[in-house]
């Protein structure tokens, strides 16, 4: 077979992960692991010019193009960041060189699975994929092994099985129903061909899969009430996890639960997804603006800002139509970017002050300017307020839904509000204030987070045509 | 005319990045602030122009910015030109201000950055054509102006009020949100053009007036939704705490306007009595809140409250003519509700430069600690009077014209066809006069306790006249609340086409009328010449001081005061603040707030003084926000059950989903 | 001969759902522990003859994995485990036995609901194996939700796993199966392995999952 | 022509109240006087006064401000300026339109709103009691007053006063409910605002019970005799509007006929007269208040006011 940009996606991770394992030191193995991040952040980005034909196994289309560009943009970034980071952990010895070692190996092996799950062209690949990802992030959340972090890991770990699981049953199931029409073997797993036969599938068959895949694949988007392995996930484990995860992973369930969607779509006669999604979007959405009041840990505070966000989204795509659509990516796109800089800012903040109690953090902005503006910028952002992205998204979700499903939209504002007011109660004690903890000058790479700010911060005033219309095709092909 | 505005808001915009790059360096107040000064006042000149200039359609400028597929629409009409005048020419005046307040701030880091981000938005939020970008700027300017209520978060009441304010602000932006996505419909069609053409049913028209009325009351500080304002606004540098009650909450005003007037049509004529009943209580509350007062910032932030209920009186008083088909009289109303916002906001943002400056002099916000001023600072003892006349609506300056004219319009209230408006009017007409007086109360208070009288304590008795710069920007304002006071005719007539986007009519022309007098309907029925009796008064003081001084004596001597013969020299003995409001408290505030009076007497053994402490309650707060922070508190609580439960009943969680979900398609048809 | 394939396969299907019955039932430790053992036999034989009806050879390798690592290993490390970590051998229950085995019966009818509603056109073969194979699913999961003890709990979910590869091989055709199965024997390793980890690093006095999450993310 | 006959009229109608307006205090003071069975001062007595004031010396507090001394002339200027635009005898005055009622009101309130800073400025109890009790009590007569106007305007449909005198004076009036309670309501507001008894005493000098004295306690000299005198031209001005709005017969149309300018001077001191005997004979009949059974007195003429407003479409409604 020829060698092609979609291999390499998979490859350079790959190979970097093997190399990764046996090399010394934590510098080399940091800057290598960003040249490799690098690399395949350049390689997925051809994907835009070169779209190599999709095979059973691999393809690529508008969908996942967008998603792979902005997972392997991301874990670039975070890997910038993480350079920095793990740097701080082995200097205050919170992490020995071999675990470190073992870090980096994961973080690409973690990237393959994840680009794998985004270009599979096969339902059962796409599975392993995703799999695999869980176990490493599992891994790498327990890599402080403290109790804490052990009880989080094995928290994530049971609840991801079982997720993971139910999905696999969803697969068969999906397999099932595709097998009478297209005939036994690999053809009918593969999404080219799926989705050319959609409308004559079984729909009660595709119903009941369709359930266990949202509840499977809904797990890892952190759905409630299937969310409880999050927050502690985010918290516990190292904060470029954090940000990945939160980032990524979830963009990467998400991914595959719209995929499926789409299936149904397409089907007449299957039980449209959409409510499914709206009431399950909702409740994350309403849910996680409570619980972000009684916080006392700033990391597992915004893993639950993410579990709202991922509401909003999976609300946006319930609702559906080509406004709705766009605004649902828009939504994903800007998150993971907002999100993961606030990880970035979060992970800073909590190495200089020793601590990631809320309790003990105040006067950020006054101690360390540069870090507490990042985090105020990034709240004003998460928290959808303009001239930043997330508001546009918001504005559409809202005002779109209102002139269809009034009472929806309003609660989708309340819960909106009500997450507002739990993010600046909290970052009013963090940032301002009478200071608090070590003021000493924190070494930091800056550039990731500000990068993040900048995107996030244009687009929420100009979105460059290209984008527009690559977004519109998606929209248009979700339904 | 667009262009040339933009170019001034980006101006402003990219002050923001130098102020962060200046730093807390010595240059930079002056630069950032003389800048804006400029910026601020050529603003006001393009306004001035688009104002006079030709009436007709505005060409409207669109930029590939915003929503893509709509691009961010901006253009002046009449309507945002007269709002973009009351803007600018407050920026200006508290830019100029600023410059000498701004010295005296400790962390100017804190302030410099988000000023001209804060007047770039309120310029946006008028120019903007399309629901994104009013919108976007409406948020932007809450949240700069939220960065500087909290520029002084070391003091935990400012960081609280931050949050009151950002929370309100939000909620009153999404309803905006709602309101708009109602006028949009489904297809999404932002831009205000469309929003024209398309005539909502009535149900529909109601719904997004009361949804204009929240979200644009919300940020007026309408009660009961005013919370957060006697918060904010204090809490911000004075300058702003004048931009914020000033101009801001006109740009709210505006954004009520826009909608409710220039969107929406003409709804039925029952809303507009919602709208008349929320500002005559707005008035009244209003101002017995400034009257239970102490704090001098928080007294002038209350008393914005009750002007805001004036103007959104007199534009429900619009509204009903308007539903009534009585173009002439909804213009009268119409022009004297915009005539009230200019006023207010020049003798609001003089108040709060005269209240700064005393800050700055003495310190002190609190009234008890004040007195005496008007000897250590006499000139801005002597704008202060003016602007305290002006807000207490008497003649000749400029409070009194748009009172007046509001009542005119009230009168002519027989001649509305509906019952329950000739009833309503008169009554509504009965709160504002009543709030009128209210504001005389208040006022006297005010000015009298902290500026008269003798030094309450030792930094009143230190104070400074404040510096040049701040002086000639109240000045200026005074100067202005004179001139409109006297020559109204003019103003009224430039309101003449924003009245015609409004309300689709206009009052006659004034100009023409001989001795400069304003006549709103018929000679015979009313008119009033503030430059007259201006002049007659003048003439008569100084003729009756002349013949006096003259013909009989003009000797003085100095003495101790007379006081009955039993002076004190402590000045604890004088009139207090709360002594001052005693009896109005007792008239009105027993009802209200629940003021109890609990006197403790010593017993007559002991030597312990004897005390008396009021308590009162905010109804409003008691009653609406409290219960809602419960709830939260009480559903946070339940809620966060959820995060302290074992992995197995987690796994429960899932298992109840999965067999719910499955039930669904069990029974699904 | 259809008609018998489709028998025998039946008839090993409703075995599975009847052990796991069995297993629902138990009350101590290691009997759990052998009642687990037999469910994978089962397995095992329902796989195989699967392979045969199929004529899939691939599927032997799953049902050798199935009774090799199922039946045979993952028992005997239970049972070390269960020696070495000297867990008391009674099976805390949240649910009674008889209140459980109520569920258990719901949960069949309904996946045989469920499952039934699909149309006929699917062959009744997979059709029937699917119900059996989401009875089986569900009561694992059942297993798993109402027991206290983390080995019984991963024997709930190792049982639930033997659903899916039922159903995995039940889909006549289907790629990927032994690549699934032998992920799946792999993250139950891991599971196994976890519980050890945690015992011999001395963190958790007990496996009972209740201790392992005594901090439960945030102290109140 | 015209004009100079307007401007002599307007001229000379200034100087009428300056003139009658001690003499009218010192009516009802010698009547008062006189139902006490006590001689009473000369009916010229007021006019000494104020020209012994004159001559006296001002003697100012030391922490006096310079806004104390020009107060005076402030607030007799204001209270002048709007008691020469009540018609009185004629009606038509030249610059009769510059102000309507509703500013005539709001231009006593500008003298009230300085009075009460001049309670303020020396920094004394007492003035601080004359102020804050003068305020309370205005914030209720005010829109009491104005409410007044309302029900008189509503129906005249005009707030210029001299078209509601020639309105009040056509056959349409008719007797009308709201009109009644209009009357009562004035002159209830009247009374408060003149500082007469029941509200307020002007003659007692007994400390807890001053309300209008204690605001004006430090003045002294041509500054008191200033505040004297407009407070007497406050009393005609509110006697005058009650009489052209209520009495509003034998006021002369505009013009110079000297028969009917007679007959309207005439009619004018016969008004007076009577209301200054009529205010006499109640201030005797009755005794001062508590001051603060004084909220429930004019919150009454409030209510009456706003009763007015609303009862105006009763009988012969339009």
């Amino acid at each position: 077979m020829t060698f092609d940009a979609l291999d390499a996606v998979l490859l350079i991770p790959l190979a970097s992960a093997a190399i990764l394992a046996v090399l010394p030191g934590y510098r080399l193995t940091a800057n290598f692991n960003v040249v490799a991040a690098l690399l395949t952040f350049l390689t997925s980005v051809s994907l835009f010019w070169v779209a190599p034909p999709s095979g059973t196994y691999l393809l690529v289309d508008d969908l996942n193009k967008v998603f792979i560009v902005l997972t392997t943009f991301v874990a670039f970034t975070t890997s910038v960041f993480s350079a920095s980071y793990i740097g701080h952990e082995i200097e205050i010895g919170r992490l020995t060189p071999v675990s470190v070692r073992f870090y980096h190996a994961m973080y690409q092996v973690l990237m393959f699975a994840m680009n794998l799950a985004l270009i599979a062209n096969n339902i059962g690949l796409m599975w392993v994929a995703i799999e695999v990802a869980t176990l490493t992030t599992v891994l790498m959340v327990g890599i402080y092994r403290t109790h804490e972090a052990l009880e989080a890991a094995w928290k994530y770990f049971i609840l991801g099985s079982v997720g993971i699981a139910l999905a696999l049953f969803g697969t068969i199931l999906v397999y099932m129903a595709a097998r009478p029409v297209i005939g036994e073997g690999v053809e009918s797993m593969v999404w080219t061909v799926l989705v050319t036969k959609a409308a004559k599938f079984d729909a009660p068959l595709l119903n009941v899969a369709f359930v266990f895949l949202l509840l499977g694949y809904g797990t890892k988007v952190g759905l409630a009430p299937l969310h409880a392995w999050l927050p502690d996930a985010h918290a516990e484990g190292p904060t470029p996890i954090s940000a990945v995860l939160s980032g990524l992973l979830l963009n990467v369930a998400l991914y595959a639960l719209l995929r499926f969607k789409m299936l149904l779509a397409l089907n007449p006669a299957s039980i449209a997804p959409g409510p499914l999604m709206v009431t399950m979007g909702l409740v994350s959405c309403l849910f996680a603006a409570f619980m972000l009041y009684r916080r006392r840990d700033i990391k597992r505070m915004f893993a639950y800002s993410s579990i709202e966000h991922m509401g909003i989204i999976v609300f946006a795509f319930g609702m559906g139509g080509p406004l709705a659509n766009f605004a649902g990516l828009l939504h994903m796109t800007m998150h993971s970017l907002t999100k993961s800089a606030i990880f970035f800012a979060v992970g800073h903040i909590a190495q200089v002050k020793g601590t990631q109690k809320i309790a003990d953090l105040g006067g950020l902005t006054v101690t360390h300017p540069v870090l507490g503006w990042g985090l105020v910028l990034g709240v004003v952002a998460i928290a959808g307020l303009p001239p930043l992205g997330i508001f546009m998204s918001e504005f559409l979700v809202v005002s779109s839904t209102f002139a269809r499903e009034p009472w929806l939209a309003t609660l989708l504002a309340l819960a909106i509000l009500i997450a507002l007011g739990g993010l600046f109660l909290r970052l009013g004690s963090i940032a301002f204030g009478e200071a608090r903890g070590s003021t000493e000058s924190v070494h930091a790479s800056y550039v990731p987070m500000f990068a993040h700010f900048a995107i996030v911060f244009v687009a929420g005033i100009y979105i460059p045509p290209a984008l527009v219309s690559g977004f519109e095709n998606v929209a248009r092909l979700l339904g | 005319m667009v262009v040339y505005a933009l170019f001034g808001v980006l101006a402003l915009v990219a002050l923001a990045p130098v102020a962060i790059a200046l730093g807390a360096s010595s240059p930079a107040t002056n630069t950032v602030y003389g800048a804006s000064f400029i910026v601020t006042l050529a603003l006001c000149v393009i306004a001035l122009l688009a104002l006079f200039g030709h009436p007709g359609p505005a060409p409207a400028v669109v930029l590939p910015l915003g929503l893509p597929w709509l691009g961010a629409h901006f253009r002046i009409d009449a309507l945002s030109a007269f709002f973009l005048v009351v803007i600018n020419l407050g920026g200006a005046a508290a830019s100029l201000y600023a410059l000498g307040y701004g010295r005296h701030e400790n962390f100017p880091q804190r302030v410099l950055p988000f000023y001209p981000a804060y007047l770039a938005g309120m310029n946006l939020v008028v120019l903007a054509g399309d629901a994104f970008s009013f919108l976007v700027s409406w948020e932007f300017m809450s949240l700069s102006s939220w960065a500087l209520v909290i520029s002084h978060h070391e003091d935990r009441e400012n960081l609280r009020a931050g949050y009151v304010y950002l929370l309100m602000a939000s909620f009153g932006t999404l309803a905006l949100l709602l309101a708009f996505g109602l006028l949009a419909g489904a297809g999404g069609n932002y831009t205000f053009e469309a929003m024209r053409a398309a005539h909502p049913s009535a149900g529909l028209a109601a719904l997004v007036l009361v949804l204009a009325l929240v979200g644009a009351g919300s940020k007026a500080g309408v009660v009961p939704l005013h919370a957060w304002l006697p918060l904010a606004h204090p809490a911000a540098p004075s300058h702003v705490s004048g931009l914020m009650s000033g101009v801001m909450t006109k740009v709210a005003v505006y954004g009520f306007i826009r909608i409710v007037f220039d969107l929406l049509g003409t709804p039925d004529w029952w809303w507009s009595l919602l709208v008349l009943f929320i500002g005559g209580a707005t008035a009244v509350l209003g101002v017995l809140y400034a009257l239970m007062q102490r704090d001098l910032k928080r007294v002038l932030a209350y008393s914005t409250i009750e002007n805001i209920g004036i103007v959104f009186a007199a534009l429900g008083l619009a509204l009903a003519f308007k539903a009534s088909g009585m173009t002439f009289a909804a213009a009268l109303a119409f022009t004297a509700a915009l005539l009230h916002v200019f006023n207010h906001s020049l003798f609001k943002n003089l108040l709060f430069c005269g209240a700064g400056a005393v800050l700055v002099a003495t310190g002190e916000r609190d009234m008890e600690k004040l007195g005496g001023l008007i000897h250590r600072m006499p000139q801005t003892a002597f704008v202060f009077l003016i602007g305290a006349t002006a807000i207490s609506a008497l003649p000749p300056l400029n409070g009194f014209v748009s009172e007046w004219l509001t009542f005119q319009a009230i009168l002519l209230s027989p001649q509305l066809p509906s019952w329950g408006l000739k009833l309503m009017v008169p009554a509504v007409g009965a709160l504002l006069a009543l709030s009128a007086a209210l504001a005389g109360a208040c006022f006297v208070r005010a000015f009298g306790i902290s500026f008269l009288g003798r030094p309450r304590s030792q930094a009143a008795i230190a104070a400074q006249e404040t510096d040049v710069n701040s002086l000639t920007a109240m000045y200026f304002l005074a100067a202005l609340c004179l001139v409109a006071g006297i020559l109204p005719g003019l103003f009224i007539d430039a309101l003449a086409p924003v009245a015609q986007i409004g309300v689709g009519g206009h009052m006659p022309v004034q100009t023409g009328v001989e001795w400069l007098s304003i006549v709103p309907i018929a000679e015979s029925r009313s008119s009033y010449n503030g430059l007259l009796v201006f002049v007659f008064v003048a003439m008569s003081g100084v003729l009756a001081a002349f013949a006096i001084h003259r013909l009989a004596s003009d000797r003085l001597r100095r003495s101790a005061a007379w006081d009955c013969g039993y002076p004190d020299p402590s000045p604890l003995t004088q009139y207090s603040a709360g002594s001052f409001a005693q009896p109005i408290r007792r008239v009105f505030g027993t009802l209200l707030f629940r003021a109890r009076e609990i006197g403790e007497m010593p017993p007559p053994s002991s030597t312990r003084p004897a005390r008396l402490t009021v308590n009162m309650h905010d109804p409003i707060w008691d009653t609406l926000y409290v219960p809602i922070s419960r709830f939260i508190d009480y559903a946070t609580d339940r809620m966060n059950v959820l995060q302290f439960l074992t992995i197995r009943r987690y796994l429960t969680l899932v298992f109840v989903a999965l067999v719910l979900l499955l039930l669904v398609l069990a029974i699904w048809p | 001969m259809q008609g018998l394939t489709f028998d025998i396969a039946h008839l090993l299907a409703g075995t599975l759902v009847l052990v796991s019955f069995i297993e629902l039932y138990q009350d101590r430790l290691t009997a759990l522990i052998n009642v687990y053992a037999a469910h994978a036999i089962v397995l095992t034989l329902s796989v195989a003859w699967q392979a045969l009806a199929q004529h899939a050879p691939h599927l032997y390798i799953t049902a050798t994995i199935a009774l090799v690592f199922k039946a045979a290993v993952i028992p005997l490390a239970l049972r070390r485990i269960v020696i070495r970590l000297g867990i008391h051998r009674e099976i805390e229950t949240v649910v009674g036995v008889g209140p459980a085995m109520l569920i258990g019966i719901g949960l069949v009818a309904l996946s045989m609901v469920v499952m039934l509603r699909v149309t006929a056109e699917a062959d009744p073969l997979a059709r029937e194996d699917l119900a059996f194979a989401l009875s089986v699913v569900l009561l694992g999961l059942l297993m798993m939700v109402t027991r206290r003890n983390a080995v019984s709990q991963v024997i709930g979910f190792m049982s639930l796993e033997n659903g899916l590869v039922l159903a995995a091989t039940g889909a006549k055709g289907m790629p990927l199966v032994v690549e699934i199965s032998v992920a799946f024997s792999v993250l139950i390793a891991f599971i196994v392995i976890g519980i050890f980890l945690f015992r011999i690093r001395e963190r958790f006095d007990t496996v009972d999952i209740q201790a392992l999450d005594r901090f439960r993310g945030e102290r109140r | 022509m015209a004009l100079i006959h307007d401007l002599i009229f307007q001229g000379g109608q200034m100087l009428l109240v300056l003139g009658l307006a001690p003499l009218l205090t010192g009516f009802v003071r010698k009547v008062k006087a006189r139902l006490l069975r006590r001689q009473g001062p000369p009916l010229l007595q007021p006019y000494r006064d104020l020209i012994r004031l004159m001559r006296k010396d001002v003697v100012l507090a030391e922490s006096a401000s310079w806004l104390f001394r020009i107060i005076p002339y402030v607030v007799f200027a204001g209270t002048w300026v709007a008691a020469s635009l009540v018609p009185t005898f004629r009606s038509g005055l030249l610059f009769s339109w510059t102000a309507d009622l509703i500013a005539i009101i709001a231009l006593l309130g500008s003298a009230r709103f300085f009075l009460a800073l001049a309670g303020l400025d020396v920094g004394t109890a007492f003035g601080g009691i004359g102020s804050s009790r003068e305020m309370m009590i205005a914030s209720l007569a005010e829109p009491a007053m104005l409410m007044i106007v309302f029900a008189i305007a509503l129906i005249a449909g005009s707030t210029q006063l001299s078209t509601m005198a020639a309105f009040m004076n056509s056959p349409e009036v008719g007797v009308r409910v709201s009109l009644g309670l209009g009357l009562v309501a004035l002159i209830i507001v009247a009374i408060a605002e003149n500082a007469r008894v029941p509200v307020d005493n002007p003659a007692t000098h007994l400390e807890l019970t001053m309300v209008h004295e204690a605001m004006v306690l430090e003045y002294s000299g041509r500054h008191l005799a200033l505040i004297e005198l407009s407070s007497f031209l406050k009393l005609l001005l509110y006697v005058s509007l009650i009489a052209c709005l209520f009495m509003p017969w034998g006021i002369a149309p505009a013009g110079v006929e000297p028969v009917l300018l007679i007959v309207g001077i005439a009619a004018y001191v016969g008004k007076l007269a009577l209301s200054g005997l009529l205010l006499a004979a109640f201030e005797t009949a009755i005794a001062k208040m508590r001051v603060f059974r004084v909220p429930e007195f004019l919150g009454a003429a409030l209510m009456l006011a706003l009763l007015a407003t609303l009862l105006r479409f009763v009988s012969r409604s339009f």
